[in-house]
């Protein structure tokens, strides 16, 4: 499994992304710089937390129309995974590669704390090693996590099993419609998330939920389960 | 601008003394310029210069076996083994806080970054100090909205945790509140940079942002009593900007990494003049510097302007030439802006160019060393009458007292704020605010970590400096050993009124006593720091608020103490007196 | 060739039916401070450019180009240019 | 008492001076994406206001009011209020 990990100016959780694809499998993952016209090889490429280009005029929007966008695109077409957290998400729905849009928390003000999650597809790399309906723990940091789509693009993400998480009941810090944390591109291989996964896996992080998210999408076994 | 004949009425509008003019005359040479009297007094303010302060720090302990740089860096340096050094410093933002929470706030916490990432260190942990007044004075909540969300905005965008601090509220900040920001890097040992320049003929070079009217006059603003011409004031406020400052932290990690940097020196206060004159005057050096070649971001900007100018995410570097093209390299890719804007000379002098002609020709050691140092008059402070138990009524209802001081504003849960603040950024926090002290591993370490403590109760300053003093070095040191470090050394962030009222200097020569014994009974010395003076509204002083920023080394972090670990049946102890 | 400057102003604001949560807090804070008849307020952006193109035409198609690729998030957001 | 309903624009802008670093982001970004004639960006903010009131006068008052308690913060930005 090839790993990328691609870095805007203004990425803060790079390093919190290159430090757990490297725990987990035991591999640094390969760097790509905003300016790239090309990804090296990649079976999967993260976009990574963070204030990309200080996430002036939108979140994540200046991001999405560097050059190596072109090439993100060109690897999720050709069925890379292609996963986006945080800054990431905001950054691949502006980029038109998953629906819909991050709004302005409802409570207009950054926000990092733990939530719950409810894992509602695990029919998916991604998600294979959670339980359907099992709830997790994860960190969420940011400003803009309100996830917003209009009434038929919900529906139809809901309908087509395209919700990958939802914040649970009475935890949902932004307002977010449905709840939803994150959410799949149509065919399943392009996730976005607003929480952190990566900053809860391993015993310092106080848990490590976030931990099976990694295995799966690496495609690597559980480390519990061996 | 050149234009304005420099007069004693102009001296004393930029806040210097008739004296203080007289000997700036001598040292000149001759009467000033106006940019040249700008220079002057950036240079010999309360802010820069820490003339009133500067008798009284020197008492301070600043040594150890452990102690790389003691105060006079940008920030303290402090060994923690490994090669590792931890590197921190602790910066008030107090009057531009108050005058634009937000940008203050925000800018506040950009200077301490810069302070620690300019020798070296990648920040790896932050805390922040506030004092508000009182929670229903109609200011309040506008100050603490916006200072938490300016706080926030900055060091969330920037990409570090918070770890801790503290928040307070009390009617004696209610036309002047603090907002004290502590950092703390790690870097190697061998890999830490200091701001004295060597060699004659090398080029010096400007980075990062391009240079506004910003914040002239600020450093003089820092040092002047509030009144309420405070609106006149305005237009010196700056803006912020973390991207920008995200970058230059990057940029400037990886250019230490080629080895080009010989100085580096960030421009705070008074920025240019501040930085120049410091990296030329350490290094027994003169600098010539061509204003026409500083990346401006307004037009016809004055060299007066230019020099005072406080524009944010600047820094000023001697480099070796032959790396230059390597240098620029990397500035361009981290989109900032990269100019050769003077040189390093032999002739100890401070020479500014603008428009081919030279505005300003200063002696550079005198700049800094003869700056004024003051023996202010100062009064011993009363100790308050201690306060007996049976003065007071027992409560009638325990429940309900408890209830009472849980739910009051100081002693409430500040979940509210730091919830704003990303705590987690970098996977390596240990301990989140909430606890007795912040907790970050050593990145790349595999046991130790890092702690954090800030700590002052100004009410028992107020009560008695001396012993105030002391408890808050007591609590900063309590706090770190709670869980389970060893503490190594400390910050402090003085914070008083008006220091030629001597009852005021009479509570900071005390406090300082105070904190000077207990750091020297505790091993801790004070590696860095900053003095925070003339904090009055309408002649009413603060309460007097020294705040301490403890940092202590944890060897083996699973063995690391914390709260809310205690299950059914354990047993409570009390130890101490 | 002969390139005039041009002065714009770029409006951008959230569709209809696109939630709000900046105009709506505004909405309950201006209702906080007394102010009683504020039925609603919707937050936008606007963008003053300066630009140099050949004619205002050239301009205006400039403008709308820049709008639909960057400034503007379609999904949710309508724009309008003027040309002072 | 007989209201009737306003609906007003309010423009506010970073006074002239005041660092930008949206505007100058946005700059950089049309740069990349290829607008070459772009010279100086500056972002600001609009609101939408409907608000009711007995005449412009009152309305317009009241808005500027409310620009100065809330929507402008008065140290970096002026404002503009315009009754559609
Ligand atoms: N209260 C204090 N205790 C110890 N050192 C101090 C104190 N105040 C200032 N210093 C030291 O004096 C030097 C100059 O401080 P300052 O002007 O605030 O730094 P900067 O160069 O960042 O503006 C710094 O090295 C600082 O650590």
């Amino acid at each position: 499994m090839r790993a990328t990990v691609i870095r805007f100016p203004g990425s803060n959780r790079d390093r919190d992304m290159i430090a757990a694809l490297t725990l987990i499998s035991g591999q640094a993952p390969q760097l790509a710089w905003h300016t790239d016209a090309d990804l090296p090889p990649s079976d999967l490429v993260v976009i990574p937390g963070g204030f990309s280009h200080g996430d002036y005029l939108r979140s994540g929007a200046i991001a999405a129309r560097a050059p190596i966008m072109d090439a993100v695109r060109k690897a999720a077409n050709s069925g890379a995974k292609v996963l986006g957290v945080c800054n990431g998400f905001q950054t691949l729905t502006e980029a038109g590669l998953l629906p819909g849009a991050l709004m302005r928390n409802a409570g207009l003000t950054f926000v990092c704390r733990e939530v719950i999650l409810e894992v509602v597809n695990n029919t998916n790399a991604y998600t294979q090693h959670y339980a359907k309906g099992e709830m997790i723990r994860c960190p969420v940091a940011h400003h803009d996590g309100n996830y917003f789509a209009d009434s038929e693009t919900l529906k139809r993400i809901e309908g087509e099993g395209q919700v990958a998480f939802r914040y649970a009941q009475g935890t949902n810090p932004n307002g977010s419609l449905n709840d939803i944390a994150g959410i799949f591109n149509a065919s399943g291989n392009v996730l976005g998330m607003m929480p952190h996964p990566e900053n809860l896996i391993e015993p310092a992080h106080g848990g490590d939920d976030g931990r099976r998210l990694f295995e799966g999408a690496l495609g690597l076994a559980m480390a519990g389960a061996a | 601008m050149k234009d304005i004949q420099v007069t004693a009425q102009i001296a004393a509008d930029h806040g210097l003394s008739a004296d203080e003019y007289a000997r700036i005359v001598e040292l000149t040479g001759r009467v000033p310029t106006f940019t040249e009297l700008g220079i002057w007094s950036a240079m010999w303010n309360e802010h820069c210069s820490y003339k009133s302060s500067k008798k009284w720090l020197k008492t301070l302990p600043t040594e150890g076996p452990q102690v790389v740089y003691g105060p006079g860096e940008n920030a303290g340096v402090v060994d923690i083994g490994d090669d590792d050094v931890v590197v921190f410093k602790m910066e008030s933002h107090n009057h531009p806080s108050f005058i634009e929470p937000y940008q203050g706030a925000a800018t506040g916490v950009g200077g301490i970054l810069r302070d620690v990432f300019t020798m070296g260190a990648r920040p790896v942990a932050t805390m922040n100090a506030l004092r508000f007044g009182e929670p229903d004075h109609p200011k309040t909540r506008h100050l603490v909205s916006g200072v938490v969300a300016g706080i926030g905005g900055y060091g969330n965008s920037f990409g570090v945790p918070c770890v801790g601090g503290e928040v307070n509220f009390h009617e004696r900040y209610n036309g002047n509140i603090l907002v004290n920001a502590f950092a703390a890097g790690i870097a190697k040992r061998d890999g830490i940079y200091v701001s004295k320049a060597e060699g004659v003929g090398l080029p010096v070079v400007y980075l990062g942002a391009k240079t506004g009217r910003d914040g002239v006059g600020g450093a003089t603003m820092a040092s002047a009593e509030f009144d309420d011409t405070i609106e006149e004031k305005r237009p010196t406020v700056q803006v912020g900007d973390p991207f920008t400052e995200k970058c230059l932290l990057e940029a400037c990690l990886e250019l230490m990494a080629t080895g080009a940097v010989i100085a580096i020196q960030d421009m705070g206060a008074a920025g240019l003049t501040c930085s120049a004159v410091e990296m030329g005057a350490r290094g027994d050096l003169g600098i010539l510097l061509d204003l026409d070649k500083v990346p401006a971001r307004e037009e016809n900007m004055a060299a007066y302007e230019m020099m005072l100018s406080e524009s944010q995410e600047r820094m000023l570097m001697v480099l070796r030439p032959e790396k230059e093209d390597e240098a620029k390299a990397i500035f361009v890719k981290w989109g900032l802006d990269f100019a050769i804007v003077g040189e390093t000379t032999d002739d100890l002098r401070f020479r500014i160019l603008h428009k081919s002609e030279e505005v300003a020709n200063l002696p550079i050691k005198e700049l800094g060393d003869e700056a004024p140092e003051y023996d202010r008059p100062w009064i011993e402070s009363g100790t308050s009458s201690p306060m007996e138990p049976h003065e007071f009524a027992p409560p009638h209802d325990y429940n309900m007292a408890m209830l009472k001081m849980l739910g009051s504003p100081d002693l409430s849960s500040r979940r509210w704020v730091w919830e704003q603040y990303d705590t987690l950024i970098q996977g390596n926090s240990l301990q989140i605010p909430g606890g007795d002290a912040g907790v970050v591993r050593v990145d790349g370490h595999p046991t130790k970590a890092l702690a954090f403590s800030s700590d002052v109760t100004p009410r028992y300053v107020e009560a008695d400096p001396f012993e105030g003093g002391k408890q808050a070095v007591a609590e900063c040191f309590r706090n770190l050993i709670a869980v389970g470090a060893k503490p190594l050394a400390a910050t402090d962030n003085l914070n008083f009124g008006n220091p030629e009222k001597p009852e005021i200097m009479g509570q900071f020569v005390a406090a300082i006593r105070g904190i000077g014994e207990a750091c020297l009974a505790l091993d801790m010395p004070i590696v860095s720091g900053n003095v925070s003076l003339y904090n009055e509204t309408h002649g009413a002083a603060i309460l007097p608020t020294p705040t301490i920023g403890g940092v202590g080394l944890i060897e083996e972090s699973d063995k690391m103490a914390r709260i809310g670990t205690a299950d059914e049946g354990d047993a409570l102890f009390l130890v101490g007196t | 060739m002969s390139d005039k400057t041009f002065s714009a102003r770029v409006t951008v604001r959230l569709k209809n039916g696109v939630l709000d949560p900046q105009g709506k807090a505004i909405e309950g804070a201006l209702g906080s401070l007394g102010f009683g008849g504020v039925g609603s307020v919707r937050q936008g952006k606007v963008f003053d450019i300066e630009l140099q193109a050949d004619s205002k035409k050239t301009a205006q198609s400039e403008l709308e180009a820049m709008c639909e690729k960057l400034l503007a998030n379609t999904v949710i957001e309508d724009y309008a240019v003027e040309i002072g």
